[in-house]
């Protein structure tokens, strides 16, 4: 693809996933808060694309905005959104976690000045067209460990969200 | 304009991080903050991506582990919720400052 | 730039992998224009042969045989007013059909009509796929929330639960087959026997892994693919909301489900997803196990002879559906009335002979044949989904439940660890 | 903690609470904690009908549900309320004839039957032999052609669309042969009180054989479509479940009775017309589930076949009127005559005050008994067996409401 469609993708990809960002913490309805977390989500992986991360990309989207988001809509639609939309929607040390975030801002700023040098521009690489092979074989050889570990916590974290979430078990 | 290189990842990732924190901190309602959560998820993910076009594809594995994580998370996350406001008939997070009930 | 155009045409890749993109620009038009008929023509099709399957006539009224009956009621539609109800959520209300009719239109980036007619070829082609495709829980949901009314709420929920837990059904069927695109064991020809190579997440890949192996994957390992092909033959109807499994739109209990309040263009919108998703994941299965784009027998019947035969056959069909055309005219009865009726059918059949001697000529003949076969099979789907509607009733919730998750899921999963086992063993 | 005063004072939200309208007939659902949403359980609740397709006419249920789970219904009716008994009092028995047609539309001429019988019974007048016999083959037909309604309505309910056109393309036969005897297709006013209006037509006995000739297959055709299908079980076995006792209890009668094990037919145990001299059985159900209910209707159809049949071979010659006097004028007294209708036991009970019009007519609607059953069969299950079950107690609308 050509340059200049790449630096257009790129800013409008990026935009798009910042905007959502934007909405998601700053609407009142969480059902719309939802909706722009799902755009952002799916721009997120069109970066993926760019970045030549197919397979990532494909279970952001299959993973992330079809199941997560599915999961979250869910439970906003159960639990009474209307009432918690006339209560107030930031809390009291609002000014406190802005000087945070603003703070954490200054320090990534500062570290990607000082450290421009470490982030160079990367060399044009050729499509990596078995890019998802070499991941599948990463996943069950080197991280062989680590995926089991992954399969475990899921299956905790489902026994968990039943337990939870059941009225009578 | 400039080719578009990692730092331009790196610095939307931070942004979107940013953004995560400010909803996390600032937020009252336990869902849109799990929401925010998700988007620090993601900006981690991000970054990771962008890295492993530089330092090889241990990034994307570990963006699939987020993601794993990020999945049980949440499940965990709404149950909790959806108990919290079966008993207390809100989600907002303030009101969480109870121990037991 | 005429270079650029034309370059395209000799290369052998589809215009997405060859980065062109006014080939690419095209190749959507085709395909969005080509679904959107197709959807006219399945609308058509499916009143008129489920009035058959029930002793009525079905459309007769606008053009011969209600020919022209699909634009009428798109006209219809367009101009019917567009009412949003006062207590919805506007903006929600107002997205979740597009977010429906994008998902289930943006899966045919990948769908291989033919070894290069595809908008593209992702390497992640049959995830991507899926994963698009379940989008459209969220344009479901969304309707049923934004209604702010009882029956779509209830929709949307039955919908979006049944839509998620088909999908992992769906998904393991999915994956054995991708599966068998690795695994070069014995065909029932044993061919390729022993040459156990990388697999493929591909759609135009594992067609043609179909063809390096010499066997659909419906055959291979015998009961094996069958059975996960009949998962996902099951499961994709759930996943369409048709019947048996059309519980959102369950009629009799839920008026229309989640899409209760809509009307005029925001429905049709529904509607045209719905049809959409149903040919998408009946490409989906075509891809994956009957061979996508070859044509039937390509083992048996080889030779240049059975070549020409089968490459006879779009001209022939599109020729038979023009004797079908001219016998009605035959029918029609001779009053004055039904003169222009009678031209009409007349001119249709005429076109559609025209088309089908076009089909025959040798240039057209070997570019078309692809196509012909990819579609009739997803036809032959199609028909399928009429005749489940005209013949099963509809399932109950908790049972569509208990067939998800306690049938279907352990089978799929059973299937898949056999055909990884048959994989390694042979 | 001033969030908490200010939900209290707010409305309640009409998306996931249930309206706290006083409505007399939601008293017992218990809905006085309507500030619950979707978490909790007895929270939702749900109008079904009037306006809904599946109660067959204006029907209208409130469902109190627990998720998809039925927690009670109630059923608010009259919605087609026409005075019918009202009217009565007002017609001369002559008069009133007709208008019986009119509450189970469906089955108009069993309606019509009851009505004459019981006025006959007043007067102490019987009606000739071959105008028995005319009632009943008309009568059974009429059984055909609301059992094949009924199976077609109840099939759609369920999913399955296709028996509706099969059921209305056979049933269409019968109305030919009403619409040839008497010129009306539906509302037939078919009998007079002391026999018939008119003599059969040329070819009656034939149309009549022709019709049994050809209905047997349609039945075994109805039948291949949904009795052995799968899902057409699942959704009928153990689906409303009404034990013989409680059936008993709750007055109900017809083909639900008799699918809940009771062999309870009244042209067996009290013959009306000429039932007494034909031969056929009762078919019971074993568990009184939708299921039962739907194989006793199917095999009811088959033996009303038979009983038509035994009808037409042995039809006597004679006269089809008895001698009535030209204004009916019943003595001071009282009559309580029921009959067999397509969907259980249809009484008439008449008060004559000895002047040409009743002094007061009471029906005994087979569906509206029937309907009281919908809540013992339905509790506890799911929504869309709400909609199996309505359907299978073949509620009439014009019935239930009169």
């Amino acid at each position: 693809m050509q340059p200049v469609a790449t630096t257009f993708f790129f800013y409008f990809l990026a935009g798009l996933t910042l905007l959502s960002g934007v909405f998601v913490i700053t609407r009142k309805n969480p059902v719309h808060s939802a909706l722009a977390l799902i755009f952002g989500l799916l721009a997120q992986a069109g970066l993926y694309l760019m970045l030549y991360a197919p397979f990532v990309a494909g279970v952001q989207i299959i993973l992330y905005a079809g199941g997560i988001m599915v999961l979250f809509l869910f439970v906003i639609m159960l639990v009474n959104i209307e009432r918690s939309q006339r209560e107030e929607q930031f809390n009291k040390q609002w000014l406190v976690g802005l000087l945070a975030a603003i703070a954490l801002g200054g320090l990534f700023v500062m570290v990607y000045v000082k450290g421009k040098a470490l982030f160079p521009y990367p060399i044009a690489q050729p499509l990596e067209n078995s890019n998802t092979q070499q991941i599948g074989v990463m996943l069950y050889g080197q991280y062989m460990f680590a995926f089991e570990i992954a399969s475990l916590l899921l299956l905790v974290a489902i026994i968990g969200a039943v337990v939870m979430a059941k009225k009578r078990i | 304009m400039a080719p578009i290189g990692t730092l331009h990842y790196l610095v939307t990732a931070a942004a979107l991080f940013i953004l995560g924190v400010i909803g996390v901190l600032t937020r009252r309602n336990v869902v849109i903050i799990l929401m925010s959560i998700e988007l620090i998820l993601n900006a981690v993910n991000l970054n990771l991506v962008a890295f492993s076009r530089l330092w090889g594809l241990h990034g994307q594995v570990f963006a699939i582990f987020v993601i794993t994580d990020a999945a049980a998370e949440a499940a965990v996350g709404l149950g909790i919720l959806i108990a919290f406001f079966r008993n207390k008939e809100t989600v907002n997070v303030d009101e969480v400052d109870l121990l037991k009930w | 730039m005429l270079n650029y155009i034309t370059s395209y045409l000799r290369s052998n890749t589809t215009p997405g992998q060859a980065g062109n993109v006014f080939w690419a620009f095209v190749y959507i038009m085709v395909v969005f224009g080509g679904v959107s008929v197709a959807v006219m023509a399945m609308n058509w099709l499916e009143r008129k042969a489920l009035a058959h399957f029930q002793i009525r006539l079905g459309p007769m009224r606008v053009g011969p045989h209600g020919l022209l009956q699909p634009i009428a009621d798109a006209i219809k539609l367009m101009t019917k007013e567009d009412i949003i109800p006062a207590e919805a959520d506007k903006f929600v209300f107002w997205i979740a059909p597009l977010i429906i009719l994008c998902a289930s239109f943006a899966v045919y980036i990948v769908v291989p009509f033919g070894p290069t007619h595809a908008i593209t070829d992702l390497n992640i082609g049959i995830l991507f796929m899926l994963g698009v495709s379940s989008l459209s829980v969220l344009g479901v949901v969304m309707a049923g929330w934004a209604s702010n009314s009882h029956y779509p709420l209830i929709g949307a929920l039955r919908s979006s639960a049944q839509m998620v837990s088909y999908e992992v059904a769906m998904g393991m069927a999915v994956v054995s087959a991708v599966l068998m695109t690795s695994l070069h064991g014995l065909g029932p020809y044993g061919v390729g026997a022993g040459t156990s190579g990388t697999g493929t997440l591909s759609m135009i890949g594992i067609v043609q892994a179909q063809q390096e192996q010499h066997v659909w994957f419906l055959f291979k390992f015998f009961p094996l693919g069958f059975i996960a092909f009949g998962i996902f033959a099951i499961a994709m109807v759930a996943e369409t909301n048709r019947a048996p499994f059309d519980l959102p739109e369950a009629e009799s209990e839920l008026t229309a489900g989640f899409h209760t309040e809509y009307s005029g263009l925001r429905w049709s919108l529904f509607m045209l997803g719905e049809y959409a998703a149903m040919i998408a994941v009946s490409s989906i299965a075509v891809t994956l196990w009957l061979g996508g784009w070859f044509r039937p027998f390509p083992n048996t019947l080889t030779g240049e002879t059975w070549d020409l035969v089968f490459s006879l056959f779009p001209g022939l069909s599109f020729l038979a559906l023009a004797v079908i055309a001219f016998v009605g005219v035959r029918r029609m009865p001779k009053h004055p009335y039904f003169r222009v009726q009678t031209i009409g059918l007349a001119g249709f059949g005429a076109v559609l002979a025209l088309i089908g001697l076009i089909l025959f000529a040798p240039p057209v003949r070997d570019r078309v044949q692809d196509i012909f076969w990819f579609v009739a099979k997803v036809a032959g789907f199609m028909y399928l989904y009429i005749w489940y509607r005209a013949t099963f009733p509809r399932y109950r919730f908790d049972q569509l439940m208990k067939v998800g998750w306690k049938v279907l899921l352990p089978i799929g999963i059973g299937v898949l660890i056999l055909t990884a086992i048959l994989g390694v063993v042979l | 903690m001033t969030d908490r005063t200010m939900i209290d004072s707010k409305a309640i939200d009409p998306k996931t609470t249930a309206s706290k309208v006083a409505d007399p007939y939601l008293s017992h659902l218990e809905l006085d904690q309507p500030d619950k949403t979707f978490l909790d359980s007895n929270e939702l609740v749900i109008n079904m009908g009037p306006q809904h397709p599946a109660t067959h006419g204006v029907l209208r249920v409130i469902l109190k549900l627990d998720g998809e789970k039925v927690l009670g219904t109630e059923c608010v009716i009259g919605y087609l309320h026409r005075g019918v008994e009202k009217i009565a009092e007002n017609r001369t028995y002559t008069m009133f004839n007709p208008y019986v047609d009119r509450m189970d539309y469906v089955a108009a001429v069993s309606n019509g039957l009851g009505y004459c019988e019981a006025v006959e019974k007043l007067l102490n007048i019987e009606a000739p032999p071959r105008a028995k016999y005319i009632r009943v083959i008309l009568t059974e037909l009429n059984r055909m052609a609301s059992h094949q309604l009924w199976l077609g309505t109840h099939a759609l309910d369920i999913g399955a669309m296709t028996p509706l056109f099969y059921t209305f393309r056979d049933r269409e036969e019968i109305l030919k042969i009403f619409e040839k005897y008497c010129g009306a297709r539906l509302t037939t006013h078919a009998f007079r009180i002391g026999g018939c209006q008119y003599e059969t037509y040329e070819g009656f006995e034939r149309d009549v054989t022709k019709f049994l000739d050809f209905v047997p297959p349609k039945i075994d055709e109805y039948e291949e479509l949904l009795t052995s299908n799968r899902i057409w079980l699942e959704r009928t076995k153990n689906v409303g479940v009404i034990s013989r006792a409680d059936a008993i209890a709750l007055g109900v009668t017809g083909p639900v009775l008799r699918a809940s094990g009771v062999k309870w037919d009244l042209r067996k145990a009290q013959p009306y017309a000429a039932y007494s001299e034909f031969d056929f059985e009762i078919p019971i159900g074993a568990n009184g589930d939708t299921y039962d209910r739907y194989t006793v209707r199917m095999e009811e159809m088959r033996q009303s076949l038979r009983i038509i049949r035994q009808a037409v071979e042995r039809i006597p010659e004679g006269p089809i009127m008895a001698k009535v006097p030209k204004v009916i004028k019943p003595p001071v007294g009282e009559v309580y005559h029921s009959i067999e209708a397509p969907k259980g036991e249809l009484g008439y009970f008449i008060v004559s005050d000895g002047s040409t019009q009743p002094y007061r007519v009471r029906v005994r609607p087979p569906s509206f008994v029937n309907l009281q059953a919908l809540d013992v069969m339905v509790r506890g299950a799911l929504v869309a067996d709400v909609i199996a079950v309505i359907g299978t107690l073949d509620i009439v609308l014009g019935e239930v409401d009169r």
